[in-house]
């Protein structure tokens, strides 16, 4: 959690060149490659209400405008709004006999009721609910109609433009509406302009073109009444900006015409890796469960980095840093510390097998790599601190949940291991800042990690189960002082 | 960066048998309805009470300084009732948080001067950031990040590893919470 | 400064509280522990049926332009101070039925009526009017107006006047609504 | 249609209508009525732990990041729709850099990967809310003021005008009235003062202006904004002239009037007249009371003016309103023919990926005609 309450110290370079700290990376076990959140392709896996927790399918949720049946928001403060019992007593009925009204149980009525800003539903006069839940009056659009014309009529010249280039085609006969005298004015040709627009040609048979009555321009104006600048304004009464857009379809003006907005949906995101579009998470159904199907995070299965301490910064000056390691998987782990360009590039391999390959291209199914070339950079990385590496290869005992307790710390240690314990140890390492080093800028030490990385679920059997890999991590060390 | 080691003064605190390690400076109201289960700490000033119902906290939590743990009520049409205020395990309250909660989910970490509304629910995993407040009946769902006042759902979510995060968070905080008198 | 604290028959007040100067507790208020009130600048006078609530602060400040004899500073019946909250005032009067969420400041320039509702951690300290029925809230003081006043408490005291003695120390009503020759004899202490 | 056809126009999953302006952007899908949502062109950026706003940007790989993030947040947090094999109609002014476009086509189809992206231009996606083929647009926006004169549904590129009198100018002039007034330096962030702006301030009409010119503005009614700490006198003149900015014609004829009528100049004399009898007024700065009023009358005060007075010969202006809110009369122009058309206008990601081109008006490589002699095959 220090991760989320500290800024980022340790950052670790991801495959894409960017820079994240290890709680925002994820891991592909079968690309073998650390990912994040700019270079994986997220998707909407589940729908779900917030405020009451409950799924709503996809279907539904299309339907509903992506919004909850049952929750509503404060239109005043957007805080969601609770339902509210009164006890009302029935209206006596004057034509009902005396029998029938002592028959009536006080009835219960609903109101909706905001606790933060105490707006209620009946503010602005929607009239109380028999049943807990729903019937709340809905809004429509007040320029439905007038869309839904406008939408019939495009769709109609789509059709007939549709058909027009299929007459062309058939005819070999090139229609020439009047719109190619346009061609000098507009600097757009005539065809591509009607082309591009959307717009009736000459003659038009269909009658949904021929109904619809254009939008009628007029010489009035809406003009402000001659006293409006001497009215006194009330700003309880104006509704604010947030408030306005908070319902895109009314914007109302008034505060006596803002209504419950119905609770907007949230979405549970699975994340897949572009390269071999195999999932990295995948969370469960459920919205209230913090649980996932698939959760393949670097904090899982690359070693943690974390600063215990270090000295300031210096031009010039060797200083010391103790990093904490830790192997967060279940096998023992190798780590050697080396210089960051000693790190291998890693070429891709070309796959051998040409004939299935030209297969897929002429299938089409070949997989589409442009994504690359936009989302991958080159990192650029600080070199002003020079981390003096120890030559030394020590081995990170696996997670063990049981050895927590144990009290270990102090077997095989030397002047660079500080201590042990279970899967986690300390480092002491020398740090030479460089001399030109400018004073006042942040001071960031890189380090790489060569590590082996056993994978259990290997996707053939004939390939090996433990690999080695390299990550690459800068760390924060404030900044250069004199 | 590693946690730094927190010293309290040993005659302050009473360790129980199960761990918790409670300041004398504190109110505990009703104590035979408070249950803190295990590993606990709670810091000087902080209030919990039990009298008005019960109050029941998980393993590996930390209720800081001059914080409020406070069962919510609530009106019926024949009277009122106060709410038990249960919290999960791993769950820190910052300094001067008034927690009037009904539901307080596992690794959920709330900031310092943080006002929780009456009979919020907050889910597992779940962040209150500093100086938020939380009006009545907030639903905080996981993995969610609430900041401001009214407090609202910052972009940004949670990381999937945030269990782990909380419980390495709460676990090395009473590891690092050591008496004066050992050092 | 002299203590002068009296309480009405009725009114809940934990032992575990800070109470300064001239200050009268009305019946059926409730003050839980840990509350703060000093009245340094004049007598305070809290009204019947208020929830005073742990870590709440109510301070009658001193002024320059003190009059003689100090003027009090009324509190209305039905006020409801959360947690943590803190009122400071030179002197005046504040209305019936008003909510002072968790951790909100009312400074010493501000007025307020009846209805209305502080939000959590407000801070308020320009100078300012309240009028009935006003609710701010937020960080940014949003201002709006409720339709009716905050329903009271009376059920919530109910509740609290019967519980509370049974786990808290309390102090005990030292003033008897029927016997005001007692009350005159109580500065003499 | 055949029945087939009509399946495949059903299966057609909805495209997304993106309007990103300058202060706020709108989202939703083609064949609704309103986008679903208006939100701040800004995301919270955890680097720099702070709201940036898309537009904040110094290199192409800077506007690339905004433009990934801003996405994100839109599609998964807003419209809950996978960007994958969907088409997006995107709403863009005809003078958007090179730049801004061609980034947002990589991060639309080479990040996103949607299926196919149609690109509206303002003032066309405007007209066609009206259904008219030719209509003067005059979409006030955030930045600046766009003044579209659009013929047979197509925009005459050579006449448009473009002062830069968009809100923004409004709240600077604004903010400078508050701080006279108040005789104080005000530190009001942009909030604050569009609050002040919405809710307070209007636009007189021409002959109320220019009585306020002449007696002061001691009749209109000021008021008190209150905030956190702070609370702001709003006298009247702030409130009568914030907008007047839009009307100064010391400048060079600057004003948004002169914009209007000097776009007619540049227009064939045989459109002119169509034109000024199909104004529409839109943006979300003609949100402002009165303001289209105001427009009204000056117009007609200034073509009986010299310079517009012998080189235009119109007698009457007349004023479309468009079936939406102002705020939003672009956008519904493209959910209105980007559902029409179930996408058939959108340039395809397969052939963006093989040529990596956009179209572009300014392009001849797009505008020529097919049979022409100088065309690449």
């Amino acid at each position: 959690m220090a991760y989320l309450v500290q800024p980022d110290y340790v950052k670790y370079v991801c495959s894409c060149g960017q820079m994240k700290p290890i709680t925002n990376l994820y891991f592909c076990r079968h690309c073998l490659k650390i990912r994040c959140g700019f270079c994986i392709c997220h998707e909407v896996d589940s729908h779900y209400c917030a405020n009451c927790l409950e799924n709503m399918p996809s279907s539904e949720a299309r339907l509903k405008k992506n919004r909850c049946s049952s929750c509503f928001d404060c239109p005043s403060c957007f805080h969601t709004l609770s339902t509210r019992a009164t006890m009302v007593q029935p209206r006596q009925d004057p034509a009902s006999g005396d029998a029938k009204v002592e028959n009536k149980q006080p009835k219960k009525m609903y109101y909706l009721s905001c606790f933060n800003c105490r707006w209620t539903s009946r503010d602005v006069g929607i009239p109380d609910q028999p049943v807990a839940s729903g019937g709340w009056p809905e809004r429509v659009n007040p320029f439905a109609n007038r869309f839904a014309q406008l939408m019939e009529y495009y769709k109609a010249i789509a059709q007939q433009e549709k058909q027009e280039k299929l007459d062309k085609e058939r005819k070999k006969f090139a229609i020439r509406g009047n719109y190619i005298t346009l061609t000098d004015k507009t600097g757009l040709t005539g065809a591509m302009a009607r082309n591009r627009a959307g717009m009736p040609s000459s003659e038009s048979t269909s009658s949904a073109i021929a109904n619809f009555v254009l939008s009628q321009a007029t010489e009035e104006v809406e003009e402000l009444p001659d006293d409006y600048h001497s009215r006194e304004v009330n700003l309880k009464m104006i509704t604010t900006m947030p408030q306005r857009l908070a319902s895109p379809e009314w914007q109302a003006q008034q505060v006596s015409r803002l209504q419950p907005i119905a609770r907007p949906l949230s979405v549970k995101r699975s994340q897949r890796c572009r390269q071999c579009d195999h999932n990295l998470t995948k969370p469960e159904y459920n919205p209230g469960s913090i649980k996932f199907k698939i959760e393949l995070l670097a904090f899982y299965h690359v070693p943690e980095v974390k600063i215990i301490s270090y000295e300031t910064i210096k031009p010039g000056v060797t200083s010391a840093l103790l990093l904490k390691l830790t192997n967060p998987t279940a096998h023992e782990m190798q780590i050697q510390l080396i210089q960051p360009n000693e790190v291998p590039e890693i070429e891709e391999k070309e796959e051998p097998k040409n004939i299935e390959k030209s297969l897929e291209k002429s299938l089409n199914l070949e997989k589409d790599m442009s994504w690359k070339s936009v989302v991958e950079r080159k990192p650029t990385l600080p070199s002003a601190i020079k981390v003096n590496n120890p030559e030394l290869t020590f081995t990170l005992a696996q997670r063990d949940d049981a050895a927590e307790y144990d009290d270990d710390s102090h077997h095989d240690t030397n002047d660079i291991i500080l201590w042990r314990k279970s899967n986690k140890l300390a480092l002491r390492l020398q740090l030479t800042a460089d001399e030109n080093a400018k004073v006042g800028l942040p001071a960031v030490a890189v380090v790489a990690l060569q590590y082996t990385y056993r994978n259990t679920v290997p996707p053939t059997s004939t390939q090996p189960r433990d690999h080695t890999l390299y990550t690459t991590v800068t760390i924060d060390l404030g900044i250069v002082s004199q | 960066m590693e946690l730094q080691d927190t010293y309290y003064n040993k005659s302050e605190y009473v360790e129980t048998a199960s761990g918790n390690k409670v300041s004398r400076q504190t109110v505990l109201c009703g104590s035979q309805n408070i249950v803190l289960h295990g590993k606990v700490i709670v810091q000087s000033d902080a209030i919990i009470r039990g009298d008005l119902a019960n109050v029941k906290t998980g393993r590996f939590c930390i209720i800081s300084k001059g914080s409020v743990l406070r069962p919510p009520f609530k009106k019926f049409s024949k009277g009122v009732a106060f709410f038990p205020l249960q919290m999960g395990d791993h769950v820190f309250v910052g300094e001067n948080t008034v927690v009037n909660a009904a539901v307080v989910g596992s690794y959920v970490y709330i900031g310092k001067n943080v006002v929780i509304g009456r009979r919020c629910v907050l889910k597992d995993c779940c962040m209150i950031e500093d100086n938020s407040v939380l009006p009545a009946e907030t639903v905080v769902p996981s993995f969610a990040r609430y900041s401001g006042s009214p407090a609202r759902l910052i972009i940004t979510s949670l990381p999937e590893a945030t269990p782990d995060l909380m419980t390495e968070f709460t676990k090395s905080y009473y590891q690092h919470f050591l008496p004066t008198a050992t050092v | 400064m002299s203590h002068n604290i009296k309480i009405l028959p009725g009114a809940t007040v934990c032992e575990d509280c800070t109470l300064e100067g001239d200050i009268t507790i009305g019946g059926g208020t409730v003050i839980h522990p840990r509350v703060t009130i000093i009245a340094e600048g004049g007598p305070i006078i809290i009204a019947e049926y208020c929830i005073i609530e742990e870590y709440s602060t109510i301070i009658h400040k001193k002024s320059d332009k003190q009059e003689s004899p100090p003027k009090a500073l009324f509190i209305g019946a039905h006020n409801v101070f959360e947690v943590g909250c803190r009122l400071e005032s030179i002197f005046g009067h504040i209305g019936e039925n008003n909510i002072f969420e968790c951790r909100s400041f009312v400074g010493v320039d501000v007025r307020i009526g009846s209805g209305c509702v502080v939000g959590a951690a407000c801070c308020l300290t320009a100078q300012q009017v309240l009028v009935d029925n006003t609710v701010i809230w937020g960080s940014e003081h949003h201002i709006r107006e409720a339709l009716e006043k905050q329903p009271s408490q009376l059920l919530q005291l109910d509740f609290l006047s019967k519980v509370m003695p049974n786990y808290h120390r309390l102090r005990k009503p030292n003033v008897h609504k029927r016997q005001p020759s007692r009350q005159s004899t109580e500065p003499a202490k | 249609m055949t029945l087939y056809e009509g399946i495949a126009l059903i299966q057609e999953k909805q495209a997304v209508v993106l309007d990103l302006g300058a202060h706020y952007t709108k989202f939703g899908f083609t064949g609704e009525a309103a986008p679903r949502c208006i939100i701040k062109s800004e995301f919270w950026c955890p680097m720099e732990r702070r709201y940036k706003q898309v537009y904040d940007y110094n290199t192409t790989e800077e506007l690339y990041d905004n433009l990934v993030q801003m996405l994100h947040l839109l599609y998964f947090r807003h419209v809950l729709v996978n960007p994958k094999e969907r088409k997006v109609v995107v709403i863009e002014s005809l003078l958007t850099t090179t730049q801004f476009r061609e980034t947002l086509a990589k991060v639309l189809y080479m990040h996103y990967e949607v299926s196919g992206v149609t690109w509206w231009d303002t003032g066309r996606a405007c007209a066609a809310t009206l259904g008219v083929g030719t209509a003067l647009v005059v979409s006030i926006g955030a930045r600046e003021a766009e003044v579209t004169p659009v013929v047979h549904a197509a925009p005459l590129v050579h006449a448009i005008q473009v002062p830069p009198l968009g809100m923004q100018a409004v709240r600077v002039h604004l903010a400078n009235i508050l701080k006279e007034d108040n005789e104080t330096e005000l530190q009001l962030d942009d909030n604050v003062l569009e609050d002040i702006l919405v809710r307070t301030c209007f636009v007189p009409s021409r002959t109320l202006a220019i009585q306020l010119a002449s007696e002061g503005c001691n009749g209109v009614r000021s008021v008190v904004c209150g905030g956190a700490g702070t609370s702001v006198r709003v006298t009247g003149r702030a409130r009568a002239l914030a907008a007047e900015p839009l009307f100064e014609r010391d400048r060079d004829m600057a004003s948004l009037p002169d914009a209007v009528l000097q776009c007619l100049i540049q227009c064939p004399r045989d459109t002119r007249r169509v034109l000024a009898e199909n104004i529409l007024i839109t943006g979300g700065g003609a949100t402002l009371p009165g303001l289209k009023a105001r427009i009204a009358h000056e117009l007609r005060h200034l073509i009986t003016v010299e310079p517009y007075k012998d080189q235009l010969h119109i007698k009457t202006f007349k004023f479309h309103s468009s079936p939406c809110e102002d705020n939003v009369c672009a956008w519904v122009g493209g959910a209105v023919c980007g559902g029409a058309d179930g996408g058939g206008r959108a340039e395809p990601r397969d052939v963006y990926l093989r040529t990596q081109r956009l179209r572009d008006w300014a392009c001849l490589l797009h505008n020529t005609p097919p049979d022409h002699h100088h065309r690449c095959p």
